[in-house]
């Protein structure tokens, strides 16, 4: 629905009286333009807000003034008042969008062709054919027209038939299966024998003395080391009876302290180079 | 009704029919939405048989406040449409169609498929985009094949949505398809004029001539 | 049945019992929430009676698909308690079996029964619960006896489900792992220490040995 803009004159009346015989449906925007002219004029522009959608349309409105069946329409009447419409809204300087003219020029030119009796040639479709077609047309538009209108007014759902107010929702249960081939049980197994393969790569430890070790020896010894005092002295003692085992506490025992110190739990100095390392608890 | 309580043979491990039936009422009756016999069927235990199933219970809910619809491959309970008056607390308002969004989906619902191209043709007017674009919206239509002629134009059909929404079993169903189908005005050409007089064309040939002699 | 046809007086302008039911039937099914027999009767014409209405009703659906129950005052259509494991579709989601749980299945095939310590000596890691509980829920392994030394440790061995997953016939078929590594199954370099003779587990691989040879 398009309604026009209204003007300050309420139930404006136009010039048209024909209009009356016409009831005039602005359905484009563009369909109908310069409407507003001359409002001076007293008659009443008539607007029928439903529209015409086109010249087809237009011409269906004109056909059901017949006021018969569509089948027994006179087609050159119907030719006669579509010119006698758009004559109408030339004079009143109403332009009307290209496609009801070029429905006018065709309708002029069926007229035509209807009224002089003359043979068409070869390549000229029969007059009455193409008014048949035209009647076909109209016919087949209302007929699709009433059909809309009529799937409108059926039972529908949600106005004339429900579905069910509370579904219950349909639980989803998620069954999980697991799978696994031959192909993966032969690998899984070849992967944990072929690791214990591997293992002897791994150096033996019983020699070493790891650093995570000589941090845990180190640390309450060194919260008492309030003077400075020589690193050494904090090895493990069951460590230096080995060489290998003394060497190995020695270097975990350095890297330690240095751990400490980083942390900011001790302090360590050396005069010089290869002199003694000393440590001592940080002063707070 | 002493055939429904039938029991199933001793070899046959698929539950009785009378209790399909029930299961079938349960799946139905559970859901807003239509559902398609697989559907059904996937929900039931193995070796059900959904059809006889659905058939039974339409009939058991034959005028009932409550119905068992066919609408396209699926199948729905719904509400007896005379009793629509009572659910005025259910009513969805429904979207007012324009004209031109009526008439284009009755072209389609009744052409189908069809292209863009025939529905204009049929209308006199160029469709809108947002004539179609409601309609999508609505679920109502939806793209159908692509017509396998030149330029491979996409064609519209009307979705099990607008089957539901109509209460229609299906396109056959449409109110006035068959009458439409025989005065040929579903064919994209008037019906061949062999002999002019006996058919609907017939007067307005003569009424031509009426004219022209006039003339 | 006869009496649920029964027709109004004609000076009743109140509709038939059966009618009512129709209309009570229509109203519960299309309802969102459970109502009470008040809501039930304001939403029919006047003159209605709900509850002979409701009552006819729970009747008719006795033992069907669907129930009227009793929700505190309201009623409501509801599944069959019976039926509703119809409810719940299953989508069944196909994952593959973690590594741990592969090498730890692995491990019991090859060294049934086998305790869990030995497992995770074998491994090298420790084993853990959830591994074992999926392949017991599988039902790919179940308890063995318990062995007989300190601690009496159960053991775990392949369920014959296991072998009929993996297509054996038994254990003995899987392939040693002299034969993995020529099949190229196991592509390291032979390790200088075949036997493995530090391992704790060189007992129970002899014994599989054994087992393979008798066979």
């Amino acid at each position: 629905m398009i309604y026009l803009p209204r003007t300050p004159s309420a139930n404006r009346r136009t010039r048209a009286r024909a209009m009356d015989s016409f009831p005039l449906d602005i359905s484009e925007e563009h369909a109908f333009e310069d409407y507003n002219d001359g409002p001076a004029t007293s008659e009443t522009f008539i607007v029928d807000v439903d529209g015409y959608e086109g010249p087809l349309d237009l011409l269906l409105a004109l056909a059901r003034k017949q006021k018969v069946d569509l089948r027994m329409i006179s087609v050159l009447d119907l030719a006669n008042q579509y010119l006698q419409f758009i004559e109408h809204m030339n004079r009143n300087r109403i332009r009307l969008a290209a496609n009801y003219l070029v429905m006018a020029a065709w309708l002029a030119y069926l007229k035509s062709r209807l009224l002089l009796p003359e043979k068409p040639t070869d390549d000229e479709i029969d007059a009455d054919e193409l008014a048949a077609r035209l009647a076909f047309q109209l016919e087949r538009l209302e007929a699709m027209r009433k059909c809309g209108t009529r799937l409108m007014a059926s039972d529908r759902l949600g106005k004339d038939f429900f579905s069910r107010g509370c579904p219950e929702v349909a639980e989803t249960r998620r069954h999980v299966s697991f799978t696994a081939s031959i192909l993966d049980l032969l690998q899984a197994y070849a992967r944990v024998r072929t690791r214990d393969d591997f293992t002897p790569l791994g150096c033996s430890r019983n020699h070493v003395l790891t650093v995570k070790q000589a941090l845990e020896h180190l640390r309450p010894l060194f919260r008492q080391a309030l003077e400075w005092g020589n690193m050494l002295r904090f090895m493990p003692r069951s460590w230096l009876a080995n060489q290998a085992h003394c060497r190995s506490a020695t270097a975990s025992t350095f890297a330690a302290a240095l751990e400490l110190a980083k942390r900011g739990q001790i302090e360590i100095r050396q005069s010089e180079s290869f002199a003694e390392i000393q440590v001592r608890a940080r002063r707070s | 009704m002493d055939d429904l309580y039938q029991t199933v043979d001793s070899v046959d491990c698929s539950p009785a029919m009378e209790e399909q039936e029930r299961m079938v009422e349960a799946i139905l009756f559970a859901t807003a939405e239509p559902l398609t016999v697989s559907q059904i069927g996937n929900r039931m235990p193995l070796g059900c048989d959904p059809v006889t199933a659905l058939a039974r219970l339409v009939k058991r809910y034959e005028g009932r406040g409550v119905r068992l619809s066919r609408v396209g491959n699926s199948w729905a309970f719904r509400t007896a449409a005379d009793l629509g008056y009572l659910m005025q607390t259910e009513t969805v308002v429904q979207r007012r169609l324009s004209r031109a969004a009526v008439e284009t989906l009755a072209i389609i619902a009744y052409h189908q498929p069809v292209t863009r191209t025939e529905i204009e043709e049929i209308r006199g007017v160029t469709v809108s985009r947002g004539t179609i674009d409601i309609l999508l919206e609505l679920g109502w239509i939806k793209l159908g094949r692509r017509r396998e002629s030149p330029g491979r134009p996409v064609t519209f059909v009307v979705t099990p949505n607008f089957l539901d929404h109509f209460g229609l079993s299906s396109t056959r169903d449409l109110p006035g398809l068959k009458e439409l189908r025989e005065t040929g005005l579903l064919s994209s050409e008037p019906s061949p004029r062999e002999d002019a007089a006996d058919t609907g064309l017939a007067p307005v040939a003569a009424d031509i001539d009426q004219h022209r002699m006039a003339a």
